[in-house]
């Protein structure tokens, strides 16, 4: 009897969950790790980022040449969402775990700056702490720097246009923007190793289904995070 | 009765040298001590041994007589027990309101509302921060947000309140106005109180022991006047005398008149020159 | 947290040219990527992490316990990828079966999954190298002289440099926070968490008025260039990349003559 | 001849009230002059208006009997001329790297590579700070990176330096020890010296003139004797006498003993205890 790719991929996620499960604590930082994908796939991925990165420079450069305060403005954001990434938040597992800010990051200061931060941050992160790597860089800002805060910056207009509440707002735009991230991440694993016997879409359904377990509801977390952060900041 | 003794106390940070290193200190209950030491001599890494905030490489903390646990449970009761003010009162206020800040000790006690309410007012006419109590805390003067910070610990009811460097940054009258502050707190709520300084001159005039620390180690302990005898140790921790001890120090032993030099306040170094100008008067 | 930063300050290769040891680093990289061989991973990972742990002072089970840091991730990936579920009755390495299928891992998947995993610790073994031997203000020294933008370096520079001033506030502040009881329970932790970020970046943000003040009055008119170390060259690390790389591509080669 | 000379400046922060109102000061050239005041007197928005960070609102600052120019160059100029060290040394120090940071000034007033380089050297050695040129900011003590900050100051070769709370956060050898920095590049350099303190008991060992503030206004001025005779305006405004002062005060004042209550050092005292005593034989 021949399984059919649909029961490949409803048996390739429930053993993946099994697995997820298992090594929760383990799955911290979901920056893909130096020297996982081939290098074709890491330059594919730099190469998506460069016209991002073309842009927020060009809308640095710009701002920064208004006012020469902005660059430090703009640096302190950086040193700000660094520390925030390197902050071990409470979860709800009783583990610990990194929220990403992205979400915060681009509902302030707009997606397009973000990048440009965001891959200074990326380079600091596995530097400094290990987390992700010099030939993962390219994916790495592509799906945190570029696509998260997209998601999330395009969620918060959207929402505010649709007549919802900031704090309403605000936590869509960081939990959605956090899990697209993953989704992201997850696609772009898929991708660079597909499954030996259901492809890409097998592979895909065992990334996202560890990432559902792990991330929803870290996710949820992160959005109320945000929202909690949101408020004080607009209280100064 | 020691409230708080500390026995062969070790505590490093991550991968360095001991920053305490076989701490022995023992503090009365309803006294003030001070901690003596240069930058980096190990009294903050104390403190937060102290609330547990850190737990002890080594060596036990006893809270009147019993060794602290640090389980959670432990912990948790020995924080509230202790409470701390930091240096900076902008690294311990986060709400937008006073109000809001000074209650949050007692809301993380799982405290009955009516009951953190009334911890609250009390607090706040303790520390007399009425006034600003509805303004947003980066509104406030170092001087206020100091204060609003003391109140936040109070509110916790502790038996024990350490401050450090309480006196940093504010200008003169601030130094005298938290000072009369604690003592008034001392003697309304029988707290024990540690403080840790650079303002040697306060020593005498505030305190009932000192401890001289540094490197993680006790170097001197004693009463302030017993402190102060020891000018050369001192120096060599990069201390000095308070200047009226100073002052005194030099009349006495370079020029031999017959004042005390253990004088280290203004009221002793006046009642001690009174004495010799009176011996004086008698040998002629 | 800055436990690799303060590391790379005191190797030995702290002050030699940022570049030559940008090449050996990015070379090895690129040749651990490019054979995926277990051979060439373990040989990568194994004159990186020597040369690590002799010029970086570090001993063997501090560096372990750094190489554990990505181990969570590789791991948990390496499983996903290389478990999938095969049709009932072909040859697995190990499987289990379930319904009409079995799900395990077939001897070439394994194979797969052991040269990805040498390939991705050769290649962190490479960038530990650079990070444990190369202070960050070398590599900022470096980027200058390359084409980058120089708002960009800039940018990198301050956001090094504010990284340790804003971590040492945010741990006092959660001291403070731990003191009062504030992580007891996830409501509260999430309530006390937030608002130490929010504090945090406000902080931040008021800094920048007195950080600009303090600049401007040192004649801060948009850039921050100033004077650079001077490092001492590296030539040999240049001769050193080559031998290990054509050492690693020779394994490459007889390997695939082999299999 | 007046160094600086400040007349009726004004300057207010955005739609704030006024934080100097008409302040008129005179700073002799190679003197220290202390600014005393309470939080918030305006001592720092009087330095960054010295310095051109700060426009003012209204009135002139004279620099050598010139009006400053506020156009860009002007502004530069005056830059070069008057260096201030911040308070908190993490707000001046940007680069990680030692060297660059002291450098930058250097850098900016565009001078040739080999006078930068010896400038910086200079100033390195002078600050005491060879030992630290090779770590990275964040790795440095308080008390090192307040060095650094001033080594960073020195190498646009000032003809003024301002410090802002010089001894803040130091511990008293540290203190002594910026103090000692202060007066040797006083001497070496001929630099002349703004400090604001809220430590008083500096005021009369270091300082030639000190001015009082209190709400952007000044309230007393002249050498530090002059300032300390005015005992009740003082109080007023938030401040003391130091504690040596204080003392002779009250030994002048209350015990009418003939010592002088304008002794505010201790060698001051010291002297003025020997006449006493010494008037007391010959009485007899």
């Amino acid at each position: 009897m021949k399984t059919t790719t649909w029961q490949k991929l409803v048996l390739s996620a429930s053993v993946v969950l099994c697995a997820a499960v298992f090594f929760t604590p383990q799955v911290s930082a979901m920056h893909i790790m130096e020297g996982y994908l081939q290098p074709g796939w890491a330059i594919a991925w730099g190469a998506v980022c460069i016209p991002f990165l073309v842009w927020g420079f060009f809308s640095i450069s710009k701002s920064v040449k208004q006012s020469s305060k902005n660059l430090i403005l703009l640096a302190m954001c950086g040193a700000f969402a660094f520390v925030l990434s390197a902050l071990k938040i409470p979860s709800v597992s009783g583990s610990c775990s990194h929220p990403t800010g992205v979400g915060l990051g681009a509902v302030l200061f707009g997606p397009s700056a973000m990048s440009v931060i965001g891959v200074i941050i990326l380079l600091f992160q596995a530097l400094l702490l290990a987390h992700g790597g010099l030939s993962t860089l390219g994916a790495n800002t592509f799906s945190m720097a570029v696509a998260g805060p997209l998601v999330s910056f395009g969620i918060f207009k959207l929402s505010k246009k649709l007549g919802a509440s900031s704090a309403v707002a605000v936590f869509l735009a960081a939990a959605l923007g956090d899990l697209f991230t993953y989704v992201v991440t997850s696609v772009q694993l898929a991708m660079a190793h597909p499954d030996a016997t259901g492809g890409f879409l097998a592979s895909l359904a065992k990334f996202a289904g560890i990432f559902a377990v792990t991330q929803i509801p870290l996710a949820i977390c992160e959005g109320l995070l945000t929202v909690v952060v949101y408020n004080v900041l607009v209280k100064y | 009765m020691n409230l708080i003794e500390t026995r062969g106390l070790c505590y490093s940070y991550q991968g360095e040298k001991l920053a305490l290193d076989h701490l022995d200190t023992a503090i009365p209950e309803g006294s003030i001590t001070a901690f003596l030491g240069g930058n980096g001599a190990g009294k903050s890494t104390y403190f937060l041994n102290l609330n547990g905030v850190l737990t002890p490489d080594e060596g036990t903390v006893l809270f009147r007589g019993e060794p602290v646990d640090y389980h959670k449970k432990g912990i948790a009761a020995l924080r509230r027990k202790v409470g701390i003010v930091f240096q900076d009162p902008n690294d311990q206020l986060f709400s937008a309101s006073v109000l809001k800040d000074v209650s949050y000790g007692a809301y993380n006690l799982k405290l009955p509302e009516d009951e953190v309410k009334r911890r609250v007012s009390l607090a706040v006419k303790q520390t007399g921060i009425e006034e600003y109590l509805h303004a947003p805390t980066h509104a406030l003067s170092f001087g206020q947000k100091k204060r609003v910070a003391i109140a936040g610990v109070l509110v916790m009811d502790p038996e024990v309140i350490i401050l450090d460097e309480p006196t940093a940054g504010l200008d003169p009258s601030g130094v005298s106005e938290i000072l009369n502050l604690m003592q008034k707190i001392k003697e309304e709520n029988r707290v024990t109180f540690l403080i840790a300084t650079h303002d040697i001159d306060l020593v005498p005039l505030y305190c009932d022991y000192a401890y001289v620390l540094d490197h993680g180690r006790v170097i001197l302990s004693g009463t302030p006047k017993e402190i102060f005898a020891q000018k050369e140790i001192l120096r060599q921790h990069h201390l000095r005398l308070p200047r009226i001890s100073h002052l005194m120090e030099i009349l006495s032993q370079k020029d031999h008149l017959s004042v005390s030099p253990a004088a280290s306040t203004i009221s002793q170094a006046r009642r001690t020159i009174h004495e010799m100008l009176k011996e004086e008067k008698s040998k002629r | 947290m800055n436990q690799i930063d303060s590391i790379a300050y005191h190797s030995k290769l702290a002050w030699i040219d940022p570049k030559a040891k940008l090449c050996f680093s990015l070379v090895l990289l690129c040749v651990c990527i490019g054979c995926r061989s277990i051979l060439v991973g373990a040989l990568v990972l194994l004159v990186t992490a020597g040369a690590t742990l002799f010029f970086a002072r570090l001993s063997l089970r501090r560096y372990l316990h750094f190489l554990s840091i990505p181990l969570g991730f590789l791991l948990v990936g390496t499983l996903t990828i290389f478990i999938s579920v095969y049709p009932a009755g072909e040859k697995l390495l190990a499987g289990i079966p379930i319904g009409g299928s079995q799900v395990g891992i077939s001897a070439q998947s394994f194979l797969e999954g052991l040269r990805l995993c040498a390939t991705a610790l050769g290649a962190v073994g490479c960038m530990y190298f650079l990070s444990f031997n190369t202070p960050m203000t070398g590599l900022f020294a470096l980027f200058r002289k390359s084409p980058l933008p120089e708002v960009v370096v800039s940018l990198m520079e301050l956001i090094y440099r504010y990284i340790f001033v804003l971590w040492e506030e945010a741990a006092t502040m959660k001291t403070a926070q731990n003191a009062r009881l504030g992580y007891q329970g996830i409501r509260h932790s999430i309530a006390s968490f937030g608002t130490l970020v929010g504090t945090l970046f406000f902080r931040a943000y008021q800094r920048c008025d007195r950080i600009y003040s303090a600049l401007e009055s040192r004649g801060y008119q948009g850039s921050l260039e100033a004077l650079q170390e001077e490092y001492q060259p590296g030539k040999g690390w240049y001769g050193a990349t080559f031998l290990t790389a054509a050492a690693a591509l020779g394994i490459f080669f007889l390997e695939r003559s082999v299999l």
